[in-house]
């Protein structure tokens, strides 16, 4: 592997052409495109177009924004909403954790008049969610109305981990006991992430 | 995927570590992190070091002032000691007044002092009833990873070893007082006391626990000894521990306290 | 002094003894032309233009997202920078975050012991630090946040505030937050006839006061911050007494040598970056 | 000092020279500044006030403080740190500024028709350049006079006036610092004039229940009082913008 | 060897949920327990109660040093609450000292426990103080001499009621290894008695 | 206040055309009110009225102990508080930030002694000195708030009188002195070197002073320039944006200019002020 061009705030990458085209980490001026942070030059080809991204060396520092998927712990749940911690976006984890709100009429794509949230939700549970266009300063206002969004990993009542077997549903793998989620359709990534 | 996993499920994270043996940081149950010191770098204050435990770093500075002794000591000087945790050091804090972390820290480290016996407040008098030394000791923590007990008796005995006063002539009837800075005399600490914290987790006892460890605990215990004797067994409640582990923390302590202390001592030889 | 509940208190009274010192008789101008030669040279050797030996190191808190610790021969800095936080006591929408900066000396830090609250001095630093820091930032991409940085002096030995602005930048870019460039800061003390790059303590105490006569009346500091590519100056700060000629050529002066250290940045974060990339690879 | 420093000498005059029922002159003028809603400056005696009103407007701050039936009146007195005769450290955040504030807030919201506007906030702020007795009265009649500017609905006036007794038997009316210190037990008084409910009532220290009567008759006389003189102010005010529009003319 | 004097009333406060004023030799305290009470959005905790405790000195404001009592009682009363019952809740553990004679945290810690068992909070086990001190003449007594300078060391322990195994422990001065562990004996063969106090207090209550 | 991008470039293109929004050219100023000696028991006073910009200054004296660093110098303190009057913003703490930016910014430009001389306010050396408060009050604001504040200040302190001191006398470490009972036995400050300070505000390619509220708001970043005499003892950027080294240097030129202008149009006006004539002054006007 050839070794990394290495790049700095500021530093000027290249001319801004309609074939190099400004991306993440990068910003452009005058015509040229500099980097925004300390790390790595990446240049991604992209239908004729090379965008150049600056990879930040260690961990990057990101907070949550519009259309976003988000890994939430559920910390507090009302008849209307439940509040939660988002902790990662994407497979990136935040350095702090972002408070999050989940309105009822955000959780399911349809019947949204029929949902109850103590029926999705329970405190601790860990949801992937997408978040919101932003209205308000300090919290995310999130959605779980996607198949793959929802409840991946949950505890019964007794403390065991549940394993998803519907739709609505988890059973407990120590008691057997079922309990209603707002499951989601795991994908390969988020199996990885709660069954390690 | 380790790292959502750590930040998702703290504690099934920390117990799966434990089960193989091991802390998260790669050390085993009783093995402590090595110990960095460094004195005298500070020239403004009269006495400074920087000690450093594991990625604890305490910094602390004493300054001398002359003041007039309280009235029930009149032959006595004073040491405030007061430990700083400022937002810098660590994300749990907010830029304002000192935390409660901050100021139990602060009573705990004036609480060893006192134990130990480790610095005669009668030497800081230079006249009884009239003037006397007042050394602010300071301890600034620049990185909390726990342990902070440790790093900041380990700072401050250093500094408190390193500190040297100028001469003070006084003459009591015209309240004129003199100092020569050139004409310095080091403090006669006595002994050295040296702290040692164990955190317990599950039946599992840690010595010198980071701040991930600290925080999943269940329970703390600070341990100091000085030479052959102890002079703190401070465990704020948390979970219990019965005798025998309580007893062999303090062999721990005991055996991990010469081996700071001779840390100390050749810090100094290397000045 | 008002009692403070959270820490222990000394006397109500207490005062350096250094103000008993066996007097130090000799005029500030003989003190002034004891450090620095006529012709410039200054007691540790160094030329009027020249910068103090830099030492800069990054990741030196653990528990925050960047640090960076800098050394001007004695004086000492050491920055640290948080993820983005709410902003505290703000409920309406913003599109550009918030820089927070907090410089404070450690009460060892200075000659006189410097008090646990932050005094004015601290506080006018704090908001030259932010100026500074702003328009190097990309804010933007943290609506709504703050960053937070805190900046303490170990020990103050002369532009205590340019070594924190050129490490608060460091940290930055360490703390892998979005930057236009990189920002580095030079003081410079005049007295007279002499400008004095990156002024030791001294040196900025004897500039306090006009020491000449007349037409050479000019005294102060001057703190300038440069973003490097662009050159541009995102901070500028004078207090003192001095012309527009003499301004200038301090501004001159002052972004030559900010250039210079660039450099040394660079250098510093290249090896953060190329340590961390191994990391990754290993 | 001397020894004969009476609150009120032989032949019934007091230390100023003012008769036991007389107010200090009352100057005041509104609409002193562009940028609040309302404002107003207030001289009563050597005491000066200055108020200004932001409002009605959105709730500030957090929504939960909201009120779906009236509308929230929030208040701020502060006082200027050279207003007194020993300078001051804070201009605002004592206990007292504090107290002033939360009397202030009770007396304006008496008066003022909150019920028209739900859901949002009036502010009203009070900055005192000298303080020379009676604080309390001249920020209520200086705060009537910003709202009346600002153009928000009021029941009517509400006024406030000091009252005092002198020789355990003479009330006096409105009193100033000299007289404060001197000693005497003032009582202060906010009121709807016109109606003559009192909205809030305070006594500095203890007199016999038997004079609380005349003392309080002679504090709501002075407010009332206070309220004619506000009137013609309120009525010149009117004119002088009125004819500066051309309005006023045709009436 | 004197045994100490303990005396407490339940119950003499009628705001918190359970009080008790309670005194050890001449060392009183009054204890106050409120809880469990809805706790504000950034104390309340997901699967516990939060403890808090406050600690007032005789008079003036709260110090340093009442800061460490305060964080010495909120962790043994967080160890001996059934916390995981009463999530997103609060426990508040007010703690007013009357007079000190030497052994104020025990005395407050006991008054703690005593106002704990009143208010009806369930509770893993019952706790218990003791403090025990040296002589510079190297004897061990519960009473704390009238002359502080004759003090070598003092030892505080607080046992739990299941195992009387120690739940903290603090002290003052040097002191051997030897002489921990007689201290430590000593102060759990007396906890016995400390317990047996609280039954009977609550018995007859 | 906020302004859309059409408001802006509107602005914008004032400043380019030399015809600013209000009509005036780059370096001219709104109108200026000002008045001394309206706080009748402050030792100095002034008010100043800069359009909608409203300050009150007011300089009260006290006797101290001089810094036991600085034996031979008096004190100088400024305090400013920003009042809700002026906006809500305002009430209660959330003035402070730049109340403490315009306090700390009069601190470095009254700083030198070449400034303003404290040794003039030694009454004992190591003993006894005035200590000057200078507080300003801050009532209204409709932008370029440093001018009108360093305005007003010099003003106040031009206005101040000190009262005589008769005798000092010393008896071990008692001090005792007396002042004279004269009520106009006493001197007054020299002003001749307070700092005039000047924001200078780049909007587009241009620099222009006094900007108002809206100019403030196009303004990519701005100069504080404090002038004594012909020199300059403090400078201080504002803003968030940055300048190119260049900018700077002519903002300081336009500034110095600019200031020695003031300068010369406040002393005028000052030394026209006639002390006797009494009339209605202050906001009843």
């Amino acid at each position: 592997m050839s070794s990394p061009l290495v790049c700095l705030p500021g530093q000027r990458l290249c001319l801004s052409d309609p074939s190099h085209v400004s991306g993440q980490g990068t910003y452009e001026r005058g015509g040229y495109i500099y980097a925004t942070l300390a790390g790595v030059v990446d240049i991604v080809p992209k239908d004729n177009v090379q965008i150049i991204e600056v990879r930040s060396s260690g961990q990057e520092t990101l907070v949550p924004s519009q259309g976003d998927i988000v890994t939430a712990q559920i910390h507090t749940i009302t008849q209307q909403f439940c509040k939660c911690y988002i902790k990662c976006v994407g497979d990136k984890v935040l350095g702090r954790q972002y408070r999050g709100i989940l309105r009822k009429e955000d959780v399911r794509a349809t019947e949204k008049d029929r949902v109850e949230i103590y029926k999705s939700f329970r405190p601790g549970d860990v949801i992937l969610a997408r978040v919101l266009p932003i209205t308000e300063a300090h919290t995310y206002q999130l959605s779980t109305a996607e198949n793959e969004l929802g409840v991946v990993t949950a505890h019964s009542e007794h403390g065991g981990l549940m394993v998803p077997v519907s739709w609505t549903e988890m059973q407990c793998s120590k008691t057997f006991v079922k309990e209603a989620r707002k499951v989601a359709r795991v994908v390969p990534e988020s199996v990885q992430n709660d069954v390690k | 995927m380790s790292e959502q996993y750590k930040i998702l499920h703290p504690v099934k994270y920390f117990r799966d570590h434990l089960a193989h043996k091991i802390r998260p940081d790669g050390r085993e149950f009783g093995e402590y992190r090595p110990i960095v010191v460094n004195l005298g770098s500070i020239s403004t204050a009269d006495g400074s070091a920087i000690a450093k435990v594991g990625r604890t770093t305490v910094v602390c500075g004493i300054k001398a002032e002359l003041c007039q002794p309280k009235a029930e000591a009149a032959n006595e000087g004073f040491l405030i000691p007061n430990v700083e945790l400022p937002p810098l050091c660590s994300s749990k804090f907010r830029p304002g007044p000192p935390t409660e972390q901050a100021q139990v820290a602060t009573q705990l480290v004036a609480d060893i002092l006192k134990n130990s016996d480790c610095l005669d407040l009668k030497t800081l008098c230079i006249f009884p009833d009239k003037l006397a030394w007042c050394l602010y000791a300071d301890l600034i923590c620049l990185d909390l990873d726990g342990a902070l007990i440790d790093a900041c008796v380990v700072a401050l005995m250093a500094a408190l070893k390193s500190v040297t006063l100028p001469a003070v002539q006084y003459d009591p009837a015209l309240d004129n007082k003199q100092v020569n800075v050139q004409e310095r005399k080091a403090l006669s600490v006595t002994n050295t006391p040296i702290a040692t914290t164990f955190a317990m987790f599950d039946d599992k006892i840690l010595i010198d626990p980071t701040v991930d460890e600290e925080d999943l605990s269940t329970s703390l215990v600070t341990i100091v000894v000085k030479e052959e004797e102890l002079c703190f067994v401070h465990k704020p409640g948390g979970c219990v521990f019965t005798e025998e582990q309580l007893l062999k923390c303090v062999e721990e302590s005991t055996k991990r306290a010469t081996v700071i202390e001779e840390i100390i001592e050749t810090a100094f030889k290397s000045l | 002094m008002p009692v403070d509940h959270k820490r222990i208190n000394g006397p109500e009274i207490s005062i350096p003894y250094q103000l008993f010192d066996k007097l130090n008789t000799k005029s500030l101008k003989t003190q002034f032309s004891e450090i620095v030669q006529p012709n410039g040279t200054r007691a540790d050797g160094r030329t009027s233009t020249e910068h103090r030996k830099i030492f800069l190191k990054t990741g030196v808190v653990s528990q925050a997202k960047g640090s960076a610790y800098i050394e001007l021969d004695q004086t000492k800095v050491i920055v640290s920078v948080f993820d983005p936080r709410e902003i505290p006591n703000k409920t309406d929408y913003s599109s550009k975050g918030e820089i927070y900066c907090e410089f404070k000396f450690a009460p060892f830090s200075c000659h006189k012991r410097r008090l646990h609250q932050q005094d004015a001095e601290e506080q006018q630093f704090s908001a030259i630090m932010k100026q500074a820091l702003e328009s190097a930032v990309f804010r933007h991409e943290f609506p709504n946040f703050q960053v937070d940085i805190y900046a303490m002096v170990l020990h103050n030995d002369g532009a205590a505030l340019s070594a924190a602005i050129t490490a608060a930048g460091v940290a930055l870019a360490h703390a892998g937050i979005p930057m236009y460039d990189l920002i580095t800061s030079v003081t410079l003390a005049v007295q007279g006839n002499h400008l004095l790059v990156d002024p030791t303590l001294e040196e900025e105490r004897l500039c306090q006061v006009p020491l000449f006569k007349e037409e050479e009346n000019n005294h102060g500091i001057v703190v300038l911050s440069v973003l490097a590519t662009h050159e541009q100056i995102s901070q500028f700060y004078q207090s003192g007494y001095l012309s527009y000629a003499c301004l200038s050529s301090g501004i001159e002066m002052l972004t030559n040598a900010a250039k210079d250290i660039v450099t040394l940045v660079k250098k510093c974060l290249v090896k953060h970056v190329i340590k961390s990339v191994r990391i990754v690879e290993d | 000092m001397s020894k004969n420093r009476e609150l009120l000498s032989k032949i019934g005059l007091r230390q100023d020279g003012r008769r036991a029922d007389e107010l200090r002159r009352i100057r005041c003028k509104l609409g002193v500044f562009t940028e609040p809603d309302g404002s107003a400056y207030l001289e009563q005696g050597l005491t000066k006030v200055l108020a200004a009103v932001y409002g009605p407007h959105q709730v500030r701050g957090s929504r939960s403080k909201a009120q779906h039936d009236s509308a929230v009146v929030n208040c701020q007195f502060s006082m200027a740190v050279f207003s007194t005769g020993e300078r001051k450290k804070r201009p605002r955040g004592d206990r007292k500024s504090t107290e002033i504030s939360i009397h202030l807030r009770q007396a304006l919201t008496a008066a003022i028709k909150v019920e028209l506007y739900p859901w949002t906030q009036i502010d009203v702020y009070v900055e005192v350049l000298h303080a020379d007795g009676g604080i309390y009265p001249a920020c209520v009649n200086a705060a009537t006079l910003a709202l009346i500017d600002a153009g928000i609905p009021l029941k009517e006036y509400v006024c406030a006036c000091t009252a005092s007794l002198a020789n355990n038997d003479v009330p006096l009316l409105d009193v100033s610092h000299q007289e404060e210190i001197i000693g005497g037990p003032t009582l202060t008084v906010a009121a709807l004039p016109m109606s003559g409910k009192i909205v809030l009532m305070e006594m500095s220290q203890r007199f016999h229940v038997d004079h609380l009567q005349k003392v309080l008759d002679k504090a709501l006389q002075g407010c009332k009082d206070i309220k004619s003189i506000l009137d013609e102010a309120v009525k010149s005010h009117i004119q002088d913008v009125g004819s500066s529009t051309g309005w006023a003319s045709t009436t | 060897m004197s045994k100490l004097k303990s005396s407490c009333k339940l119950g003499i406060l009628s705001r918190p949920d359970g009080s008790v004023l309670f005194s050890q030799d001449e060392t009183t305290v009054v204890a106050g327990v409120y809880g469990p009470v809805e706790s504000k959005a950034n104390k309340a905790l997901v699967e516990k109660a939060c403890v808090e405790a406050h600690f007032r000195p005789k008079s003036g404001l709260p110090g340093v040093k009442d800061r460490l009592n305060e964080s010495i009682i909120r962790n043994v009363c967080e160890a001996a609450i059934a916390t995981a019952m009463y999530p997103r809740t609060s426990v508040v553990v007010v703690i007013q000292e009357m007079q000190n004679n030497g052994q104020l945290i025990s005395c407050a810690l006991n008054a703690a426990c005593l106002a704990l068992l009143d208010s009806g909070i369930d509770m893993k086990c019952m706790f218990a103080a003791v403090t025990c001190f040296i002589h510079k003449d190297e004897s061990l007594v519960f009473t704390p001499p009238i002359n502080e300078d004759q003090v070598k060391a003092m030892f505080m322990f607080v046992f739990d009621s299941v195992e009387k195994s120690i739940i903290a422990s603090h002290t003052d001065g040097s002191f051997s290894v030897e002489q921990y562990k007689d201290a430590l004996s000593l102060c759990k063969e007396e906890c016995a008695n400390m317990f047996d106090f609280f039954k009977k207090s609550l018995t007859i209550k | 206040m906020a302004l859309c991008e059409a408001e802006k470039t509107f602005v914008l293109h004032g400043v380019e055309e030399n015809f600013r929004v209000d009509g005036r050219e780059r370096e001219d100023y709104r109108p200026i009110e000002l008045e001394t000696n309206i706080v009748s028991h402050a030792f100095g006073s002034a008010r100043l009225r800069l359009a909608n910009t409203d300050v009150l200054v007011a300089v009260k004296i006290e006797v101290d102990v001089p810094y036991p660093e600085r034996p031979k110098e008096g004190k100088l303190e400024f305090f400013v508080d920003c009042s809700a009057n002026a906006t809500p913003d305002f009430e209660g703490r959330g003035g402070e930030d730049l109340a403490i930016e315009i306090s700390n910014s009069l601190s470095a430009a009254y700083k030198s002694p070449e400034v303003f001389d404290l040794t003039k306010l030694c009454i004992l050396k190591g003993h006894k000195c005035w200590k000057i408060f200078v507080d300003i009050l801050l009532l209204e604001c409709g932008g370029n708030l440093y001018d009108a504040v360093s305005i007003a200040v010099k003003a106040a302190l031009w206005d101040t009188r000190i009262p005589l001191v008769k005798s000092v006398t010393v008896d071990g470490n008692n001090v005792d002195m007396e002042v004279s009972d004269e009520l106009h036995d006493c001197q007054k400050l020299d002003v001749t070197a307070a700092p005039i300070m000047v924001t200078v505000c780049k909007i587009g390619e241009q620099c222009i002073v006094d900007p108002n509220v809206a100019e403030e708001l196009c303004s990519v970043g701005a100069v504080v320039i404090a002038v004594s005499k012909d020199k300059f003892s403090t400078v201080l950027q504002i803003g968030s944006g940055s300048l190119h080294p260049q900018t700077l240097l002519e903002c300081l030129q336009m500034g110095e200019k600019v200031a020695q202008r003031l300068s010369e149009a406040l002393t005028e006006t000052l030394s026209e002020i006639n002390p006797n004539k009494n009339q209605d002054v202050g906001f009843l006007k």
